[in-house]
């Protein structure tokens, strides 16, 4: 059962890929194509399901880009 | 109302209190230590703040925030303490925030002497900060007129939004005079505070004070607000004296100490049959140009007399546009002249004629 | 379900202008939500320093004066005297505080200002283009020393905490870093307890957050945080330097 | 009274000629003249000569500066000599003979001796010399009343100091007698 | 020999190296910051002195105790930077030591911003430490012409004993230029620096090096000494350039950057039939009142131009001493105005006529 | 018969101008014959600070700068880099080092500048007048502490040494009085071997020595010895901070 | 070549703006020409709009600012829109069609697209998109000799990164191939 | 038989007594009428045979007024 859920604001985010290195379940990666306004390549997810809500991506990202829910009793 | 004799610098002291001073942020310094002395007994007993800062830089950055905070602030120093303010005084007109600088003049340059001087004339009207901009400085010649500016200083500083500086040589806040505390002072009307950065909680939204303009068209604008405010301060802040105008054959023009010797030489040069007028610029910026109007046009030349070497005589010159012959005389370094030398200035003026 | 991790209160919805994966941002929301959880934020000014952070008065969601260069702890200080109920903190990097302005900072410290410094530290001048800092390491490479620091030419990098711990006038004083969510946990604890102490007009509480600076360092955000780890916090370790005692609620 | 009196008190530092000279002006302040006191001090920061001005005027004060005094109070050899060519005709000197053995002729300006030294010496004490060159002033110029002085001198010395009037008053007293005697002599 | 194209700021790093000097000490500030960067390579790589010292007030005073030592040494900074420094220039001025100081100016007041501007006018000219002293003011309007005057100025700081500010905007100090490092510079006789403190075994007797002055009538006399130093200065190093002067209806006084720019506007207003001339004043202080002597009489007005709201305004005033209507144009903040705007503010030049 | 005292060589005929008792005399002394001991007169420049010492250029008989108040240590580095195998000192006051010049000295320390400080302690702005000074005891009135200074208020006297003793660039650091032979003997030794160390290059040496202000304090020469051994060492105690090794002949 | 001739270069941060611009005033510099290059950052620190003017000239150069150019690199669609409107008639306008898809007309200048990041991605770097750009300008413009850029980009390179010479000659060589294939269609 | 001698340079006396104060033999003393030309109050000797030339007055000197001189070898 999915117990995380992540949303970005997309247009903040600089690809310092810090949250990617510190997912520990590894589902997120840059997206190579694409871009913000500001030209920043940004993050995506692989596989929310494997999410487990656990804000280390939020607590890494310098710019507060990510916003973690838990949804286990969603 | 009584009067009551009072040192300069402890009158700069408690006038500034009569004036409404929340704050006084300094750092020590010959010869204007009275007034941090004072008010550190003052300010405590009143449950005022009083700080000896760890240097002018420190003194002048406590004053920058306070005065940002919304609080009626001031700070004091001498030449080189006042060099040592520059950069914040240029931040504080940047900001737009009010306060009380007082300058109490020794002599120059580098460590100088200690005794009395006005060769700090530029550094107060030219700044030696960055930037497009001024402070207001009036130059009071007695101890009384020095109460009177400082009590008004504030309201002022306020109502501008800008710094106000006093300029006196030190004699001025070495000696002592018999002075009437009370004298009214004009009152303005001044919009609350708010703009102060007192916490949230206090105002609406949120408050930021900031000479910072990264966009280069908008720190223009915003200097261009500032000249807007600067072509008020000269319209309603100009403050000068004219005396003995009428049909004076010269005029003189002096400020502070100098212009108090300059009266005492009329009188001499009056018995002599030597009609001479004086021009006394209270404020130094606004530099008084007005006052030049009032020359009648056969007078025979200008005198700017200095206790310094030609600093004021830039002013002269630009407000006299070339109109009559401007000749200049100026002890320095602490030398006071005397009443016989200023007569003895005018008597030889054609020889120092400034084309 | 439930908001486990989202953008503090404590900032201002304006993006932030540090370089990507620079820890700045990183201590900005650790600023933000302690302000929030104590519910200080309409009581406080913040003091922007001269440096890469000289915009957080954009940030910091709360009322902000922009200090000059080296100056913060002496406009706190001006601004603590007249509102001694209100909070004050300074936010300045390592170049303003040790540097140009560790003499105001000194001075703020000895004199028990109760206010609170959030001091970060990323061995060099960020916003001017990497020159070296007072805390740069030895070897280090900047723009204003490109053969490396020379023990010899420039001296040690300055321990400032460490010359902190022996004033008096310090209530509070820790060395934290934010290389990970647990040393960033560490920090946000550290920076909460420097606040709580200041609204017990304890003192002057300074917080040291190790940062990173990955565009004059030349190394990639991920990358800069291991750097640090390696090299900064051996030269600088992670410490609790001064506490004058429990928090009481 | 003259419309303004210039006068010019002159010694080492700690001989009180800063206070004797503040006094004055205070007494002027006090009886709604205008007093006007400012200090000079040598160029040696510490243990040099001192001196002051004093004016008192019915009229506004302008120079605070003056080259010639109407009169000068000289507390040792070196301010009398440095300064006594630079009093008015018709004015006077007092000058401290008991530090200062030469005679000296000023023309036009009457010159008087006044053992202060000695004088306070028998009273007591030595640091009083400044009280009874300001007594054999007052006497001399009759320029103020003997209540203002008393007032300003509890005024100036303060509760701290207040026990120290007594002396400084019989100080006074002595050096007006000084004057009064010596006007005998040469009447 | 070839030219080069150079960075501003490093060109003013090798010019001064080749100028001889021996140390440089600095404080890194925008847009400066490529001369300590230059400087902290070529120095150390030639066995001379680089010093990044902790603050502008501290780079001043290494500045003031190695030129006291009798080296050829600078220091740079920028707006802020240089208010900080007014105190230590004041004591440099009084202890009679020589230095060179570089001024690259960005917009005011406070931290402002960092384009360029020309609002230390002010600043460099009229100082803001304490004191009647002056800092030999030169202000080139290309890379090549500062190369040029750095080259000099250690020389003619030498021969004066007096600091010389070079004072440029932050674009001469960010662009990069054609230039040839080789030109020659002017010969002087420099008198030996036996008053410097390099240690008494170095010289016969003891070397004090002080601004102090205890006694006013010696501080005065010192000052007097300084004021005949002055007036050789003004004498000998004079410099401006006058141009396009003989047939022209108005002149524009412009420095520096913006003189590069009216240059460009004379063109065009020429080819609009309107004739301009030029007085570009090449040292600011001293400021140039002879260059107006070859105005000629019949021009219908002078603009001074700045990037700046006013400052050489005084100098052009002074120096025109009421002769013909001056007019001003500025930008500021950053702000560099374009060709066109020039030409517009000549268009218009009678409305902005002030009296 | 042999002369067993008499005024050094290493100061000048000029009478000091300091106040009768006033220990700064006592300082001059033991530096002037310590620089005339080491051979060290010919090669010596001395930085005369702001502060009743500002005079002391006309009374060391040596090469003499007098720098800007505070700005001393930056002078001393300004005149090192260009002449290193000279030898440099300061000698400054309280007010002098450890207020506005706090920075400038910190940093000389730690970039381990090879200069002498002689700092003199007398816990007073002594020149201007007797205002407070970073060094002025808990309790003590001066005129610009008309109640005595108060910690919560002005803080604690400032510990300079305590504090630079944390400093890498620091090669020697003591802090010695001068109330008696002993104590003037002890404060020799200081200074000599700081500027020995100065010789070997081996970076910033300094030496507090706890010095009397008669004046300023309102105590009488004499007494103000005892005034300071009773008062201002349980504060400022007597103690070598820092040596970085033997000094080998 | 004209007497003088002004090139706008303009772009994001990072698009290698300014080096393009700077090799064009090392070219003019080293055929003896007189050559300026000034830069100009968005008011955004980093990660802005960046630009550089550059000038080549016979005769000493005046103003170092122009409102209009005689050429325009556009590397983005921002700076095409903030800059086509400064270009002087009979002047060109190259700019990035990778990244701009519009098109644009102005009245007497020519515009050309050069699709600089498809060519550079071609040649394996996107980080060559400068010298893509510079090699249509040179080919364009006809304003230096080929050997003189391969000089001073050797020079600009530097021995740290002399391994990077001959991918830059080649893009720029893709650059000027462009051109020359446009001028075939248009021709 | 004396041992030390001393000698004053009257002129930069300042009459701060330390002198006398570190005498451990009691032999210094203020003369309260000899003055020197800056009007201090100089310093004199009871009995020069008891000087034992320990130099405890010179030492403590701040104005270097005063020489010692060890007589035991005249
Ligand atoms: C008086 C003054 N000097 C110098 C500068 C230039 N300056 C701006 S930021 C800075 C250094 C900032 O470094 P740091 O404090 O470490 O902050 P960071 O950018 O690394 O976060 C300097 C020297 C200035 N603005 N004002
Ligand atoms: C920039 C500046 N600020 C202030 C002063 C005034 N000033 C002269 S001496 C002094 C304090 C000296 O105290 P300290 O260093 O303790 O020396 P002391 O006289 O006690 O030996 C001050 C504040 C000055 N000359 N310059
Ligand atoms: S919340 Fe945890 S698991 Fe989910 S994306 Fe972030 S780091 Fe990965
Ligand atoms: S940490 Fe934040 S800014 Fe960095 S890549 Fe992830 S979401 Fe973007
Ligand atoms: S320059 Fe360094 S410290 Fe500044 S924002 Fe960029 S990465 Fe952060
Ligand atoms: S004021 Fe104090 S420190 Fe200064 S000379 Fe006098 S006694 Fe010594
Ligand atoms: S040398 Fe010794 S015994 Fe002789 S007078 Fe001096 S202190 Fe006394
Ligand atoms: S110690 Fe020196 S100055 Fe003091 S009384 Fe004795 S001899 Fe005179
Ligand atoms: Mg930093
Ligand atoms: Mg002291």
């Amino acid at each position: 059962m999915p117990k995380g859920r992540i949303t970005f604001e997309y247009e903040k985010c600089k690809g310092c890929l810090l949250c990617v290195a510190f997912c520990p379940v590894k589902i997120l990666y840059m997206d190579k194509v694409a871009m913000n306004k500001s030209g920043y390549n940004i993050i995506k997810v692989t596989d929310m399901d494997k999410c487990i809500a656990c804000a280390q991506c939020a607590t890494m990202c310098p710019d507060s880009v990510i916003t973690v829910e838990d949804i286990t009793n969603a | 109302m009584p009067k009551v004799l009072m040192k300069g610098n402890e009158a700069i002291g408690l006038a500034a209190v009569l004036g409404g001073c929340d704050a006084f942020y300094g750092y020590p310094i010959t010869p204007q230590n009275e007034i941090p002395e004072y008010l550190s007994k003052y300010m405590i007993e009143h449950n005022k703040v009083f700080v000896q800062a760890e240097s002018e830089v420190a003194a002048i950055n406590m004053v920058y925030g306070a005065a940002g905070a919304g609080k009626r602030v001031m700070t004091s120093s001498s030449s080189p303490g006042i060099a040592l303010k520059q950069e914040g005084i240029s931040y504080i007109t940047g900001a737009e925030l009010p306060c009380l600088i007082v300058s109490v003049m020794r002599g120059g340059p580098g460590l100088g002497g200690i005794q009395p001087s006005q060769a700090d004339y530029y550094q107060a009207t030219r700044g030696g900060g960055n930037g497009d901009y001024h402070v207001i400085v009036f130059a009071p010649e007695t101890i009384q007129e020095t109460i009177d500016i400082i009590k008004e200083s504030f309201d002022i500083a306020d109502y501008y939004r800008n710094p106000v500086m006093v300029l006196v040589d030190g004699l001025l806040g070495q000696m002592m005079e018999s002075v009437d505390l009370n004298k009214p002072i004009k009152k303005r009307f001044l919009p609350p505070k708010d703009w102060a950065t007192n916490g949230m909680k206090n105002h609406s939204g949120r408050n930021v004070v900031s000479s910072l303009n990264i966009d280069p068209q908008k720190l223009e604008n915003h200097n261009l607000k500032l000249q807007a405010k600067y072509q008020n301060v000269i319209k309603n802040e100009t403050r000068f004296e004219c005396i003995n105008m009428e049909k004076a054959e010269y005029v003189i023009v002096a400020y502070g100490t100098m212009s108090r010797i300059v009266r005492s030489a009329l009188e001499v040069l009056k018995e002599k049959g030597i009609n001479v007028g004086l021009i006394r610029p209270i404020s130094l910026w606004p530099f008084p140009k007005e006052a030049f109007k009032q020359i009648p046009s056969n007078i025979k030349g200008i005198l700017c007399t200095e206790m310094s070497l030609g600093q004021m005589l830039d002013d002269v010159l630009i407000a006299n546009n070339g109109k009559h012959p401007v000749g200049f005389f100026g002890r320095t370094g602490g030398m006071i002249p005397e009443v016989e030398e200023v007569v003895r200035a005018i008597e030889r003026f054609q020889e120092t004629v400034v084309k | 379900m439930a908001v486990k991790y989202q953008k503090s209160a404590g900032l201002t919805d304006n993006a932030l202008t540090y370089c990507p994966g620079c820890t700045h941002g990183i201590v900005h929301k650790l600023v933000g939500e302690c302000l929030v959880e104590l519910g200080l934020l309409p009581d406080t000014i913040g003091i922007a320093s001269v440096g890469c952070s000289v915009f957080s008065y954009d940030f910091f969601n709360c009322d902000m004066q922009q200090a000059p260069h080296g100056r913060a702890c002496a406009v706190a200080t001006g601004i603590k005297r007249v509102l001694p109920d209100n909070i004050i903190f300074t936010y300045q990097g390592d170049g303003d505080l040790a540097s140009i302005g560790i003499a105001e900072t000194i001075h703020a410290a000895n004199r028990g200002e109760n206010i609170t410094v959030i001091f970060v530290n990323n061995a060099i001048y960020g916003m001017t283009g990497g020159q070296m800092a007072p805390t740069s390491l030895i070897g280090q490479k900047t723009t204003t020393s490109p053969f490396g620091r020379v023990l010899q030419q420039h001296g040690s990098p300055i321990k400032v905490s460490e010359m902190f711990a022996t004033i008096d006038g310090v209530a509070y004083l820790e060395r934290v870093t934010v290389t990970t969510p647990k040393h960033i946990r560490n920090a946000k604890k550290a920076i909460k307890k420097a606040f709580q102490y200041q609204q017990e007009k304890r003192g002057f509480t300074m917080v040291e957050i190790l940062s990173t600076c990955p565009v004059n360092w030349g190394i990639k955000p991920v990358d800069s945080l291991k750097w640090l780890e390696e090299h900064m916090i051996p030269v600088f370790p992670l410490k609790l330097f001064k506490d004058t005692g429990e928090f009481h609620e | 009274m003259n419309d303004a009196v210039n006068i010019r008190i002159a010694g080492f530092g700690g001989q009180g000629v800063m206070m004797a000279g503040q006094i004055l002006a205070y007494a002027a302040t006090s009886e709604d003249l205008n007093g006007l006191w400012s200090p000079s001090y040598g160029p040696e920061t510490r243990g040099g000569t001192a001196n002051c001005a004093v004016i008192v005027s019915k009229k506004p004060i302008n120079s605070p500066v003056f080259l010639k005094s109407h009169h000068l109070l000289a507390f040792n050899y070196p301010s009398l000599i440095k300064f006594m060519d630079r009093v008015k005709q018709g004015g006077f000197i007092l000058y401290n003979n008991s530090l200062v053995s030469e005679t000296v002729l000023v023309e036009g300006v009457e010159v008087i001796g006044v053992p202060i030294n000695d004088i306070a010496l028998e009273l007591g004490s030595i640091q009083v010399i400044n009280m009874v060159m300001l007594g054999a002033y007052l006497e001399k110029s009759k320029i103020f009343e003997d209540s203002t002085i008393h007032k300003v001198l509890a005024y100036v010395l303060g509760e701290r100091k207040a026990h120290m009037v007594e002396l400084n008053v019989k100080a006074i007293e002595a050096g007006r007698d000084f004057i009064r005697k010596q006007g005998l002599i040469h009447a």
